[in-house]
């Protein structure tokens, strides 16, 4: 079975991807309304948009540092671009978002090509520093003196005054909202069912779709003869060079491509919620893919879209445990041991998010120096042994990576 | 003129707090090759440890002044410290005063045992590792002690003064023959560069002439003929990271003073120190150090209005821009050393 | 075509019309609600969304126990606090229309971005109909510009820009808290007389929108004193050491120094200004003086002795003597041992004001209780007699000016009340140009 | 005429004279050794062949075109390939992988970067990778995990690379060096089935006398920077000069 230019493999992980993205609002929401633990349900529309939002972001990171090994810390630069692109676009044309997005993946590509090209004349650190350099500069503009265009602090947002030349029927006295030939992103269905309420968001699933698009072209990209030349890069360019090939057209190829993908989650950031912030594109932004790429397992295909659904589930869901919850958590217990468990955990949730999130980092990286896709690995090898002990006459040994 | 003698004062000792982070980041990063990123974080333990002292100092016990009430219409609770009752209100005045300084003698065993600890626990697990390995797990850990910190400090700055006998400033314009006012300095920026000063020529001179020094110099060039040589290498090198966790430590005791305390401190500066460390060229000692001085300086330049009213913003860029132009006309910065960390 | 915007959990309709551009099978049911997030159980969810990692992580921390409190206090727990002078005397202490009240929180890391994803977390998952809190205008106008889309009304936390009720403003979006404009006619007076109208200022203006907006206030009421403006000087955000901006300041003829900065920028800004010895100088034959306009008292904490002496506004001040203050700090410091922050003040006021607006309404509808806070005169919440006016959704009230106590009894003790400054000489007319460029809109209900 | 043609090449650094005066011509099809002892600019002189160094005097000329400051690249386009003391290998891919790169890299000749386009004889270039491997008889290996494999493989694996984008010249670097016996001969016989199998002009630098003398076709001795003869290895083997160097220079 092939599909789409694709070897057995490879289709059914694109398949198994297709479903997993599909059945999101299933999955994310395992726990009933009613219980404790819905605190820890994630399936509503905005942080579903973000799991797929984030994902195309790191699945573009990691075809720059997984596969060339250039480790870009102004990432964020471009997705912020993306997203100011998007809003003018908005404000300026029309609330479709494809030509918002068109233009936050145009815009954010020749970003990167100017960008990439300058700091492609260094490697290694030297090379990180430039793309630093150059994001954080933009970001301080932004904030700054660039106000007139990205409207500073407060981040580029719609008004009532804006032209939208392309929708005229739109200036009314309220905002419109961004959509897609008529379907409106922030409309929503929802089933309920077994005490579980699921959500079905337009939004989710325009990103969903376009996330499996991007997903598709970095798999092909890992595949090809191109993303043989990237790995080339990254594990020898002395034999690079040797073997006739100048490696910057390369590098910089994979620089304007990852670029484009932040800009595609920029655009699509801006498309879910039209306002593009200047924090956007500070270097904790640029920290922030970094960490989601090397927590998940760089150079893998699944591992950073799995690094940035551990971001953002503890930054969105962690951060809204408070104590009241807690309370509620343990309520059945006796008084001294529910407020000595309490006093445990408190630490650990609500503003203390980033403790654990900081943890987690170190545990990660210690235990599982592949990132979460070999935590992944290592269950799927039990349950394949398990299998295999089952099944005496299965004699097949299991080396598929989980990429 | 005397406008731009005084932006060079000012960058003097911006550059000297920048040297001495980058010169213990040097030490970690650019010839030991871990990618540290809680560096920042051990310059903000360093102020901390100011902080714990001056709180130290200032345990009290509590007395009630039955004449006035508190803002819940109770007596009001008076603290008064222990060490004024153990010294009289003047001698412990006094050594409460003298907090900061003292808080250096304080600082130095319990930075230099974070270090040994980290390293011995932590970070020599991961020599070997990629780099991207060595940024998560020490930004995992920058966070972590960030976030103990918070717990037990909050997130306001706490203010840690100078001594009175520094507080205010020296009139340099009136001794170069300038007017008046025309170029001041305070005490304490004073005292912060020749501190800095100190320091890195103390750094310098244990590497240079003692034979630790050696061993580690002849390490970092290479670790595997050291090693065959019998030396152990291995303790040096934590002894090493000891060291640079005192110098960022010892940068932040000093720092408490001009500006107060507060968790992210060292996530303020973290990248900065990057942008130090490898504009001055990776694995180079003397270059980490000139390019704090250099950006410190230039950044001063860069607010002064004269040239703001010219490039609105220029202020905001200036030490990303220079460190562009750098890294562009000099491929390893200013000093760097070829091969490090350019794979 | 029936259409949800920002669904919540937990409703069970079952008159579903499915939306004609879906074409969703019959069993998915749409809202055919009146408007986001009508509560259907017998409780009604508050969002709290304030800073909880990041800089203002204490002020979130303090914002976060007044909203508690007041929760306490509509649900009839604790003393009642202001309940009991608040002029209007519609709150029982039985939930707001007989539903209890509940609530979620959410960490808004004073990053825009950050704060709306946690505002929609709060809407879309937590089913919150009413999001208040935050510590700086970026947020504010953020997750205002996001209720107002989503249908839900937005209950302003620390918000001191112009452009909160000026040109970014919306019909969903009220602010309690006082502004830039209201700081400037506040101190002026106050300046004049301490410092005499024949001065030279000298701005250093942290260089984002709110920091625009203090200067331009400042400056215009300044300036109409007789003071003169000798410099404005942007600073970085990002700037830890204000040293570069601080030391041209003495040679540049100036005597006056204002700072504004916020914050963290203002703890260093004022720190090193007193560290250069500004204010031991004499200049032009007076004594060197250091404005902050805006104050608070964690800031003034973070700054420690340097505080002493120097004079700004304040929204509000546990100090102050009217019953309703007496009452709150009471009650605040009761239940957590210090006294409220002005922070704390303004979200406990703000969440009481949302609760009687919707218990004279009769309705959670955002319209509803829109109208009812719209021109709404109170009394009894610790500012004396208010006006939440309908032009803009700014409360109008006194502004005090405090000053840095000289000698402070306790740790909480470091602000002076010197004047307290009357609401009819903080009122501008609604088309004041500081003010202009944006439009309320229409009220949206969601649904 | 030779395909490689060194003339009058001087280097100094600083005070050191590293090259003086150098004249050195590769004629076509033949197997060229320079040998000479430690420090007698071998490395020096190969840096100046490939682009890295540049000469202060002299020229550097390969089929009529100047080699004096090219890039790596475009010196292999030209038709020469580079053997490395430490086999420079991809260690993270596969050995057939390996293999690949160079001749995606090549392909019709033109060294054109593909992003996009598929490539057109992909069937082919397996093909041909394939035919390469069997020919330094490691097809068996073809999956392994190219960091895994011994010395002797990582020298035969980089050979297949080169030779697999059919050089005019291919430069040795000490071939042999670090190698156990067994695999030393086992390249040398490598070596030789390459010298007698294609048509291919080779430049070996190399230290170790054993492998010269079994290999090469002409032979040039260099010490202290300049060659001091250069002869059949028959003839060199006798030659006091030689002896001199090697013995007396150490």
């Amino acid at each position: 079975m092939t599909f789409l230019g694709l070897n057995e493999r490879d289709t059914r992980f694109l398949l198994i991807v297709v479903a997993l993205t599909m059945f999101t609002p299933f999955l994310l929401q395992p726990f009933a309304e009613n219980s404790g633990l819905a605190q820890f349900n994630a399936g509503y529309p905005d942080l579903m948009q973000r799991f797929a939002i984030y994902g195309i972001f790191a699945i573009g990171f990691n075809i720059l540092f997984g596969l060339t090994g250039y480790l870009s810390f102004g990432h964020a630069a471009f997705l912020g671009v993306g997203s100011y692109s998007a809003v003018w676009m908005f404000k300026l044309l029309s609330m479709n978002i494809i030509p918002a997005i068109i233009l936050a993946v145009i815009v954010s590509g020749l970003f990167a090509l100017l960008i990439g090209f300058i700091s492609l004349r260094r490697t290694g650190i030297y090379f990180s520093i430039l793309t630093l350099a150059f994001a954080q500069m933009s970001f301080n503009l932004a904030y700054s003196v660039l106000t007139p265009i990205t409207n500073g602090e407060t981040g580029l947002q719609l008004t009532l005054s804006d032209p939208r030349i392309l929708d005229p029927e739109s200036i009314t006295n309220s905002l419109p909202s961004t959509s897609l030939f008529g379907l409106e992103m922030n409309d929503s269905a929802q089933w309920e069912v077994f005490g579980r309420v699921f959500t079905f968001s337009v939004g989710y699933y325009v990103c969903a779709v376009i996330a499996i698009i991007a997903f598709y072209i970095s798999l092909r990209i890992f595949r090809s003869p191109f993303g043989l030349m990237l790995r080339a890069i990254k594990t020898n360019k002395t034999r690079m060079a040797y073997t006739g090939l100048n490696t910057r057209p390369y590098a910089l190829a994979a620089f304007v491509i990852s670029g484009m993908y932040a800009g595609l989650a920029g655009g699509l950031l801006a498309s879910m919620d039209p306002l593009a912030g200047a924090e956007r594109m500070q270097w904790t932004a640029s920290g922030e893919v970094v960490l989601m790429t090397i927590l998940g397992g760089a150079g893998t295909l699944m591992g950073p879209v799995l690094g940035a659904g551990f971001i953002k589930y503890f930054e969105n869901i962690f951060s809204k445990i408070n104590d009241n919850v807690l309370h509620g958590w343990f309520a059945f217990m006796p008084d001294g041991l529910e407020d000595a468990l309490i006093t445990l955990i408190h630490p650990f949730v609500g503003k203390g998010w980033h403790l654990t999130l900081g943890m987690l980092f170190m545990l990660v990286v210690i235990f599982l120096p592949g990132g979460l896709v070999e935590l992944g690995q290592r269950i799927a090898g039990l349950f394949r042994r398990r299998k295999a002990e089952d099944r005496s006459d299965d004699g097949s040994k299991a080396t598929t990576p989980a990429e | 003129m005397d406008a731009i003698l005084l932006q060079v004062l000012n960058g003097l000792d911006k550059g000297s707090a920048y040297a001495l982070i980058a010169l213990g980041l040097t030490l970690i990063f650019g010839t030991l090759g871990v990618v540290n990123f809680a560096h920042g974080a051990l310059f903000m333990i360093g102020a901390f440890c100011a902080v714990t002292f001056q709180k130290l100092l200032t345990l009290s016990y509590i007395t009630i002044d039955e004449t006035r009430t508190d803002f819940l219409g109770n007596p009001l609770e008076v603290k008064s410290p222990y060490v004024e009752g153990w010294f009289g209100p003047e001698t412990g005045g006094a050594i409460i005063d003298w907090a900061v300084p003292l808080a250096i003698l304080f600082s130095i065993p319990v930075m230099v045992a974070f270090g040994f600890v980290m390293e011995r626990g932590l970070i020599k697990h991961f020599y070997k590792r990629p780099h991207a390995d060595q940024i998560l797990v020490t930004f995992g850990l920058a966070i972590v002690l960030q976030e103990i910190v918070k717990y037990f400090f909050g997130a306001n700055p706490i203010p840690t003064p100078a001594p009175d006998a520094f507080r205010g400033s020296l009139d340099f314009g009136v001794l170069l023959g300038f007017d008046p006012n025309a170029i001041i300095y305070p005490y304490w920026r004073l005292i912060y560069f020749l501190f800095a000063s100190f320091i890195i020529g103390a750094v310098f001179a244990f590497l240079q002439f003692t034979t630790f020094g050696m061993v580690v110099r002849a390490g970092m060039a290479d670790r595997e003929t050291v090693g065959l040589l019998g030396i152990n290498i291995d303790k040096r090198f934590t002894l090493m990271f000891g060291l640079a966790a005192a110098v960022a430590g010892l940068a932040g005791v000093m720092y408490a003073p001009i500006n107060s305390p507060n968790y992210h401190m060292g996530m303020d500066f973290l990248v900065l120190s990057f942008v130090v460390v490898v504009v001055g060229g990776m694995g180079s000692l003397p270059g980490a150090v000139a390019a704090g001085f250099l950006l410190g300086i230039l950044e001063s330049f860069a607010s002064m209005n004269e040239i703001k009213s010219i490039l609105p913003g220029i202020d905001q860029i200036i030490i990303y821009l220079v460190a562009i132009v750098i890294l562009l006309t000099r491929p390893r910065g200013l000093l760097g050393r070829k091969g490090v960390m350019e794979e | 075509m029936s259409k949800s915007n920002f669904t919540r959990r937990g409703v069970l309709k079952t008159s579903a019309v499915a939306g004609a551009g879906l074409a969703m099978p019959t069993f998915f049911t749409s809202m055919a609600n009146a408007y986001t997030n009508e509560p259907s159980g017998d409780t009604v969810t508050l969002g709290f969304n304030v800073p909880q990692s990041g800089p203002y992580a204490d002020e979130g921390a303090d914002e976060l126990r007044a909203y508690q409190l007041a929760v306490k206090h509509l649900n009839g727990e604790g003393d009642g606090g202001m309940l009991n002078t608040f002029s209007s005397k519609e709150l029982q202490g039985n939930g707001i229309l007989g539903k209890k009240v509940a609530f979620v929180t959410g960490d808004t890391q004073t990053k825009s971005d950050a704060a709306r994803a946690s505002a929609k977390s709060m809407i879309e998952k937590d089913g919150a109909i009413m999001i208040t809190g935050g510590s700086s205008s970026g947020v504010a106008i953020a997750v205002q510009g996001l209720c107002q889309e989503a249908g839900v009304i937005f209950m302003a936390g620390l918000t001191h820009s112009n452009d909160t009720t000026g040109k970014d403003k919306k019909a969903n979006g009220f602010r309690h808290f006082f502004n830039a404009y209201m700081s400037g006619a506040a101190l002026a007076p106050v300046l004049e007389k301490m410092y005499g109208s024949d001065r030279k200022a000298y701005h250093l203006t942290a260089d984002y929108t709110w920091g625009w907006t203090q200067e331009e206030s400042i400056k215009a009421a300044t300036e109409a004193l007789g003071w003169e403006t000798v410099n404005a000087v942007k600073t970085p955000l990002a700037a830890t050491d204000f040293s570069s901006y601080i030391a041209p300041v003495l040679n540049s003829g100036a005597d006056v120094l204002v700072l504004n900065h916020y914050g963290g920028n203002m703890v260093n800004s004022l720190t090193n200004a007193v560290q250069f010895g500004l204010r031991d100088k004499q200049v032009n034959g007076k004594n060197f003086e250091i404005v902050v306009p805006l104050y608070s008292r964690l800031m003034a904490q973070g700054a420690g002795e340097n505080v002493k002496g120097i004079f700004g506004s304040t929204n509000w001040h546990w100090s102050l003597t009217d019953e309703g203050s007496k009452t709150f700090t009471q009650s605040f410091g009761k239940e957590y041992g210090r006294p409220p922050s002005q922070a704390a003040q303004t979200c406990y006021v703000q969440t009481l004001l949302y609760a009687d607006a919707a218990t004279r309404a009769g309705t959670f509808n955002p319209c509803g209780i829109a109208e009812a806070l719209e021109g709404f005169e109170f009394d009894g919440l610790g500012n004396g007699p208010t006006l939440y006016r309908a032009d803009d959704h700014q409360c109008f009230k006194d502004v005090l000016v405090v000053r840095g106590k000289e000698n402070p009894e306790s740790e909480f003790d470091l602000l002076e009340v010197v004047e307290v400054t009357p609401a009819a000489q903080v009122t501008y007319p609604p088309d004041h140009p500081m003010f202009a460029g944006g439009a309320l809109g229409d009220c949206n209900p969601g649904a | 005429m030779g395909i490689l043609e060194v003339k009058g090449v001087s280097k100094r650094f600083g005070g050191l004279k590293a090259l003086d005066d150098v004249n050195i011509t590769v004629k076509e099809n033949t197997v060229h050794a320079i040998i000479g002892p430690n420090g007698a600019g071998k490395s020096t002189f190969l840096n100046c062949l490939v682009g890295k160094l540049i000469p202060d005097t002299g020229s550097v000329m390969f089929e009529g075109q100047s080699l004096l400051g090219v890039a790596p690249h475009k010196i292999n386009q030209m038709g020469i390939s580079r053997v490395f003391q430490t086999p420079e290998i991809f260690a993270d891919l596969t050995v057939f992988e390996n293999v690949l790169i160079p001749l995606f890299a090549k392909r019709d000749g033109s060294y054109r970067m593909h992003a996009f386009e598929t490539v057109e004889n992909e069937a082919d270039i397996i093909a041909l990778a394939e035919q390469m491997l069997i020919d330094v008889n490691m097809i068996d290996k073809r999956h392994a995990h190219s960091a895994s494999l011994s010395r002797g493989d990582k020298r035969r694996l980089e050979m297949a690379m080169c030779l697999s984008q059919s050089p005019k010249l291919l430069l040795l670097d000490e071939p042999t060096a670090g190698m156990a016996r067994a695999d030393t001969n086992n390249t040398i016989d490598l070596l030789k089935e390459i010298r007698d199998k294609r048509d291919i002009t080779m430049a070996i630098i190399e230290h170790d006398m054993h492998v010269v003398f079994s290999l090469a076709e002409r032979i040039t001795v260099m010490a202290q920077g300049t060659p001091l003869v250069e002869d059949t290895p028959d003839n060199i083997k006798g030659h006091p000069k030689v002896q001199e160097a090697y013995l007396g220079g150490h």
